[in-house]
């Protein structure tokens, strides 16, 4: 069976482009696109929730 | 400034002075009826030096609180009578320590001198009720609240454990004043 | 699995005002959190600030908040918690609010020991006005009024509020989010005057003039320069050096100031 | 039954005036000549489950009161000179804010330190002037003990109606001197209390103008959730830089006061019907100058008084009038001109003001006033 | 040689000011809009070997600055509004122990924290009355860049020259706008020096009446051994209660001002003689003003302005008498009415007095001026 | 053999203002004798005071003496030394003014470390007013404010300016006499910010409400409750229970505020 | 208002609108020998925010230093557009970016828009230069001030090291603007 | 040969009546005579000092 995938919701309007999720993300599952973060690689999240408790600007949420 | 009686109460800060003049003002005022107000002026910040309490009392309303021509003064050390005696009227009544005030001011007053601090000591038996020795011999000689209302105000104002030496300090000082007034 | 912050966030109040990448946001997440664990009742909760970047966070929190004067939170805080024992009371500010013009009232808060608790996010700067040192800005640092770097030692904001008095003191960082919370639940938990230090980051005007080339080498720093106490009684004073420590550093039970003053109206009371 | 009456100090009378009007918090930092204040409240409080507290300075105080008041307690301060000084900032915040709360401020020499013991009357500017911006003052200034009672009541009553902080300010003279007080009965004066919401905690706004000048204010605790900032704000507490609420928030906070000033000036007349010279005075001034007045009269002198009881909002209406029919207005105070400037600013020049200033640490006496009046009259 | 000209902000000009004056100390604590006047003498009093602290509060800003002085520095702080409030009661002890020292408030909107980056002129009245107790005040309030320094630099020339705190007090459009400013050279502008003592250090005392209203005053470390308080003092410096002394002392304190108001009232008359309307405006609402009479003139109206380059002492003399030619007063200004009603105060009802007050943190426009120039012509 | 004060001593001003047995004298004089130790110069020493009984100090010195307001003593002092540096600045002041309404100027001036030297009579209660309670003064204890027994818990000087940052930390009592001067001398000659608390006695305001019989008493309490650190060390905290520790309780070098100031200076001409 | 001119650089706080209003200021008062006025408004305290800098030049002296009726003005966001276009005069200079400003205010304006973020990014090279080249753009389209003076305006005022960039980004804003103006 | 006696100094108008010297004084030299001290037994003065160190004061002076 395959694994269930989480959902990363990304809040454009809250985002304000700082890279800290980006950065941080230990699977590097996200990446800048212009000036917000955006998912890149979805299959890689391991769901350790740190982009989301990093998230200065409560602009991302992730859900298993 | 109708029957309107100006006292002064003066010596040194600790003397418990604010409290005779309270004392007599509350006799006038609570138990006299009549209208008093009591004033004091205070060394630097609340404490020490030369202190005053003033009461001024009158049969129609007190306008003004502080004293304009004094009627009747006490002062309990040189320094208080040499600052404070200025504004005693022509014939007023001048109560002094016969021990602390030596020279007298000049003017014609009707002096009574006994030593007061000493009669608290050794008569009464503690000096701290020097000044209601004194306050009973300011109700003698001026005669301006009842000696009733005087002694009233005095057990009013008094805590419980020292009712009985108050009483016998009021009372000593009114008979003293008697006495040296003849 | 998400954590749900709107449910104590004042709706519509997003984005907040606070720069790219400075941590305050990440700080008020933690105490949402922790509010969350200990399940304060909002009506029941006041939350207090002074001025400063940092203490614009109580407008975005669905409690009862007062934006104050700069300095001076501890102080208005005190009147609410003796007027209403029965609320919980925290208290949210900067560096500069709370250990430069606030002093005087921190000091006293953790000396009377009343019990809230304070967050003092420390970014090592007085952000809102653009830059100036703090007594918490490090030796040599750059600032808008230290050109030639920052003649001024800076406070140990634990070691100061363990010396006035207060009975709970920790500290955690912005880097280490998942401890925010959890060190600022024990001190709402805490019965006293608790303190919880958040090392922060403003990039705007700490980070820029003090070379960093971003948030995240200044996020990367705090990580480096903290060790946790537990794993720090482990080390030599040799690795320890330069170090700042992390986690709870101080705990005591003292009497609370309201519980005290209780007892002075039942004294009171008696003596009628 | 009986009134209770008492012969005590002015100070002692504020303090029970609170009480009465239902003070159940005082924050204070100790300071000659208003430390009894403090003093009688430390031991009466507690009795009736009211808090007392000691705060670490006088800018902690004034802070202490606001947040106590939010908290739905009615709060008071007492104070001098110097620490008035220091409560400025805050003064402030508690006028944008709308915080109700009272500040007793026992007028002693100044400025700076001063003469800690000496009475003045320097201190009246300053109350309405003393912090930055534009802001509404109310300020009270009793001549008796009993009145500073009744001031002292009637100050929580307006601070409490239009949620702003109103101050007390007796001179030392009439802080420290003692008289015969009656105690009014329970509800014998009246006691307002601020309005409440009649809205949900939904619907509610703390700075809701569609209830008039003086909005609602709910307490913290209380079930309402609400925010409370020093910087500009909208109805509904937040801070705002949209231009036109900011100005109509900063007017309708003077507003709140400008437009009542008939239900907050209180003054009492003297004789002044027939005058030709009228003094203007307030606190222990006016009692010289009324024993002057009447000294006057005896003389054959038509003097009169207009007593001032609330110095702000400044009764500039009725002083205008009488400055039409009077020859001359003499202004005894002790300080160096201060009540003087402010009402030859609204007497537009129909009588001369002819004031009599002392900073000496004496009180004024009847005899300098009832020459000035001859002089002049 | 060609003078230094330089493009630059008004608070970089008062700082700028400052060295030229002399200037060897600042101690401040930062607040919008006044930080760069702190942030240039950051960078520029080292480099002359002068000192610049930044102090945990605003109280002790202003108490290092009365320090610093008293050891002989020329000292500065500088604030806005919330500051100026905590700064009041050191204000007062400057202004009673006879310090020099001069206090930068830029003002931006009150009360409280209002509005920290919108302009303002509503610190005017807390200027010379925010401390309590009896005092006196100089308060000068520029419109320009260029005459944001040269005040800076005459309100040292003051300070030192009466031995009192000064205030400049640009609202935030002056402080932060930036213009052409031409460097005078050294030596173009008078500065001045306190005077020192002529006597021997036992003769000494610093508060010596017989050298005139204005004592020397020598400087700690000097060789002058000599003691100052905040009390009431006496000659030598020692506090005193002797009433005599008290007011004369007191009375000296203001009179050291009142009696030089032509010394130090400084104002700008522009097409004032035939004038039927006057503006009375300073700051940057009295360019405002200029723009609107010209525009009034171009229209055939006889519009001039009274432009207040010193607030306080108020130019009253002078306004008094154009009072009895004008047909009207404008007194455009950003707070409710505070120059308006001082203004009022001195015109005796001579001329009405016509505000247009702006609270908004938006400037007032020629538009408005010229609007009510013609509503009042 | 009998010292001379009045060489340091301004004449005609004697007797002072303190009540009779107010222990302020003494330390008046602990203070004359340390200052004579050290040989300062007095055109080259300022001694700084706030307001209160023990703030009228420098009223009786003949020095650069200056009697500021409330609390402020330690800002107006930072003001001399920096405009000055070569100057002694010694404050003095009692536990109210240095404590309540002084706290942030203290222990602002123990963080900078700037070198003056602060001395501390502690009476336990504002005199000057009267008696109320002050931050020093014991939980329990009675003032003319704490009828009921005080709520509030105190400072403990000592530890608040460690906690700040001071550098040299002493306390002495004004019954032992001999040691004032000594305590006071060693902080003089330490380059830093030396705080030297003296416990004191205010027999008119504390003594008689909280049951001393006289300042005899009052005296010899000072002698029970304290140990001088040394003796500490071979004690056991049993026996060290409810004891007040005498001498110098802290000392660490530091670089000091002003000659940090000079090094911007040199940097700053540098720069040009 | 004899001659007087009015710029406004509008755009986010920390795009150096400032910096750009500054220059193009002495530009016209210490190298063209005119009079100038910049000035700006903030948002809460220091920061953030849509922020706007305002140039007056003017021949004779200038009275009012803010903005009566906008000549030119420059914006950099949609923001700053909506919020900063209402006092855009009649026919004046509306200079935008392409990529950001996508809505244009109402009104017959003299639109010129090129996308200036952009052309910082890749044709100049810095993102941060962006302020210089709006400035070149906002030179060509209003002639107030010279190039030369404005030229010399931005090199006295940028740090050594980025001389070239920032000469590089004046001169593409120029030409840039001249093309778009065509 | 005799010990020589030291010269015990009492400023009376100095001094306030703490009896702090007279209470701490170890071989009881000094007694109080009404408000002020008084010397009442030379003989037994060891010139430890204690009484002029502590008196607030400055109302004693021993001089050996
Ligand atoms: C009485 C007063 N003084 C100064 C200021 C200016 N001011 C506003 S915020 C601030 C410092 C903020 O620094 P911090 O508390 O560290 O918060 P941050 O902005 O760094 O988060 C200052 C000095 C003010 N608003 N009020
Ligand atoms: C701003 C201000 N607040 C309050 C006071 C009143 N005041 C004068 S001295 C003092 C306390 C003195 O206590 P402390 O410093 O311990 O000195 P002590 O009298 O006990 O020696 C107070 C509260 C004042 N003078 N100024
Ligand atoms: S949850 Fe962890 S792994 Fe997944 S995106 Fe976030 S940081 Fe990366
Ligand atoms: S951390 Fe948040 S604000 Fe920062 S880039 Fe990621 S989503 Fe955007
Ligand atoms: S200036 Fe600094 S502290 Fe303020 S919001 Fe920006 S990053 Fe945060
Ligand atoms: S009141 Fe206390 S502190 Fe003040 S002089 Fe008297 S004994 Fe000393
Ligand atoms: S010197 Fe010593 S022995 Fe002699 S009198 Fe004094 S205390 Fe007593
Ligand atoms: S110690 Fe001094 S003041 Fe006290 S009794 Fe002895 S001599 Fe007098
Ligand atoms: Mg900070
Ligand atoms: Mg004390």
């Amino acid at each position: 069976m395959e694994k269930k995938l989480p959902t990363i919701e990304i809040i454009e309007k809250y985002c304000k482009g700082c890279h800290i999720c980006v950065e941080f993300c230990p699977t590097k599952v996200l990446e800048m696109q212009g000036f917000v973060a955006a998912v890149k690689n979805l299959e890689a999240c391991i769901k350790c929730m740190q982009c989301e408790l990093r998230c200065p600007d409560f602009a991302i949420k992730v859900t298993a | 400034m109708s029957g309107r009686y100006e006292l002064r109460f003066s010596g040194a800060g600790g003397q418990g002075l604010i409290l005779a003049g309270v004392i007599m003002a509350e006799a006038a005022s609570i138990y006299d009826g009549k209208q008093a107000v009591q004033s004091q002026s205070y060394g630097p910040e609340a404490r020490g030096g030369a202190s005053k309490s003033e009461v001024i009392i009158s049969d129609g309303s007190i306008d003004y609180p502080k004293a304009t021509v004094v009627d009747a003064l006490l002062a309990l050390t040189q320094e208080a009578c040499d600052k404070y005696s200025h504004d005693l009227k022509e014939g007023g009544v001048l109560l002094i320590d016969s021990d602390l005030v030596k020279n007298q001011p000049k003017g014609n007053f009707n002096v009574v001198a006994f030593p007061i601090i000493n009669t608290a000591k050794n008569e009464v038996g503690r000096e701290i009720v020097a000044n209601i020795v004194a306050l009973g011999a300011m109700v003698a000689l001026t005669g301006v609240v009842s000696r009733e209302s005087a002694e009233k105000a005095v057990l009013a104002r008094v805590p419980e454990a020292f009712l009985d030496l108050n009483k016998k300090a009021f009372n000593t000082g009114f008979e003293k004043a008697m006495a040296a007034k003849k | 699995m998400a954590f749900d912050y709107d449910k104590y966030l004042r709706p519509g109040k997003l984005p907040h005002i606070w720069c790219p990448g400075c941590g305050h946001g990440i700080v008020m997440k933690g105490l949402i959190r922790a509010i969350d664990a200990c399940g304060l009742e909002k009506n029941n909760t006041a939350i207090v600030s002074g001025i400063g970047c940092a203490s614009r966070l109580p407008g975005y929190m669905d409690f009862c908040t007062l934006h104050t004067a700069h300095g001076r939170a501890a102080a208005f805080a005190t009147g609410v918690k003796m007027a209403k024992p029965e609320m919980n009371v925290i208290l949210v500010g900067g560096d500069g609010d709370g250990t430069a013009i606030g002093g005087n009232h921190f000091i006293h808060a953790c000396r009377r020991n009343i019990d809230m608790t304070y967050i003092i996010m420390n970014n090592n700067i007085y952000g809102m006005t653009g830059g100036q040192f703090s007594p918490c800005t490090p030796t040599g640092a750059k600032a808008s009024t230290t050109v030639y770097g920052n003649p001024d030692p800076a406070f140990d904001v634990a070691k100061l509020a363990i010396g006035a008095g207060a009975t709970f003191v920790a500290r955690g960082t912005a880097y280490h989010a998942t401890q925010i919370d959890k060190l600022i639940a024990e001190a709402i938990q805490h019965k006293g005057f608790s303190v919880v230090e958040i090392l922060d980051d403003c990039p705007t005007t700490y980070g820029r003039r003090n070379k960093f080339k971003s948030v995240i080498e200044m996020m990367n720093r705090l990580k480096e320069v903290t060790v946790p106490v537990k794993a720090a009684e482990k080390m030599d004073p040799e690795q320890l050096k330069g170090k700042i420590l992390t986690g709870v550093l101080f705990k005591e039970e003292r009497p609370d100031y309201t519980s005290e003053y209780a007892k002075v109206i039942e004294r009171a009371k008696g003596a009628k | 039954m009986a009134k209770k009456v008492a012969f005590m100090q002015g100070n002692e009378a504020a303090a029970h005036g609170a009480l009465y009007a239902g003070c159940s918090f005082f924050g204070g930092y100790p300071i000659t000549p208003s430390t009894e204040v403090a003093e009688v409240l430390s031991v009466e409080l507690p009795k009736v489950g009211g808090k007392f507290i000691q705060m670490e300075d006088e800018i902690g105080a004034m802070a202490s009161i606001i947040g106590a008041s939010l908290a739905g307690s009615k709060a008071l301060t007492s104070t001098s000179g110097p620490g008035l000084s220091l409560k400025q900032e805050l003064i402030g915040y508690a006028c944008i804010a709308e915080v109700p709360c009272v500040i007793i401020n026992v007028m002693r020499g100044g400025p700076s330190t001063g003469m800690p013991t000496g009475p003045s009357q320097s201190d009246v500017m300053c109350a309405k002037w003393g912090t930055h911006g534009d802001h509404p003052a109310i300020t009270l200034v009793p001549a008796s003990v009993q009145e500073l009672f009744e001031e002292t009541v009637r100050a929580f009553n307006l601070a409490e109606k239009y949620r702003t902080p109103v101050m007390v300010m007796p001179d030392e003279i009439v802080a420290h001197m003692r008289e015969r007080i009656v105690f009014p009965d329970p509800g014998e004066l009246e006691v307002v209390n601020r309005t409440q919401p009649t809205v949900s905690p939904e619907q509610y706004k703390p700075y809701d103008t569609q209830f008039g000048d003086v909005p609602p204010l709910a307490a913290f605790g209380s079930g309402y959730r609400f925010h409370v900032t020093g910087l500009n704000k909208m109805a509904d507490g937040f801070p705002t830089t949209k231009a036109a609420v900011v100005q109509a928030e900063e007017e309708r906070q003077v507003r709140k006061v400008e437009a009542n000033v008939d239900d907050i000036v209180k003054f009492e007349e003297y004789m002044v019907d027939d005058a030709d010279v009228v003094v203007v005075a307030f606190g222990s001034t006016s009692r010289s100058a009324r024993f002057a007045v009447n000294e006057a009269r005896k003389q054959g002198i038509k003097a009169g008084l207009f007593r001032l009881i609330t110095f702000w909002p400044f009764p500039e209406k009725q002083l205008l009038a009488i400055s039409k029919k009077v020859k001359a207005f003499v202004t005894p105070e002790m300080n160096l001109g201060m009540c003087t400037g402010v009402l030859k600013g609204c007497v537009e020049g129909n009588a001369p003001v002819h004031g009599i200033f002392r900073v000496d640490g004496e009180p004024i006496n009847p005899t300098q006033i009832l020459d000035k009046i001859k002089e002049v009259k």
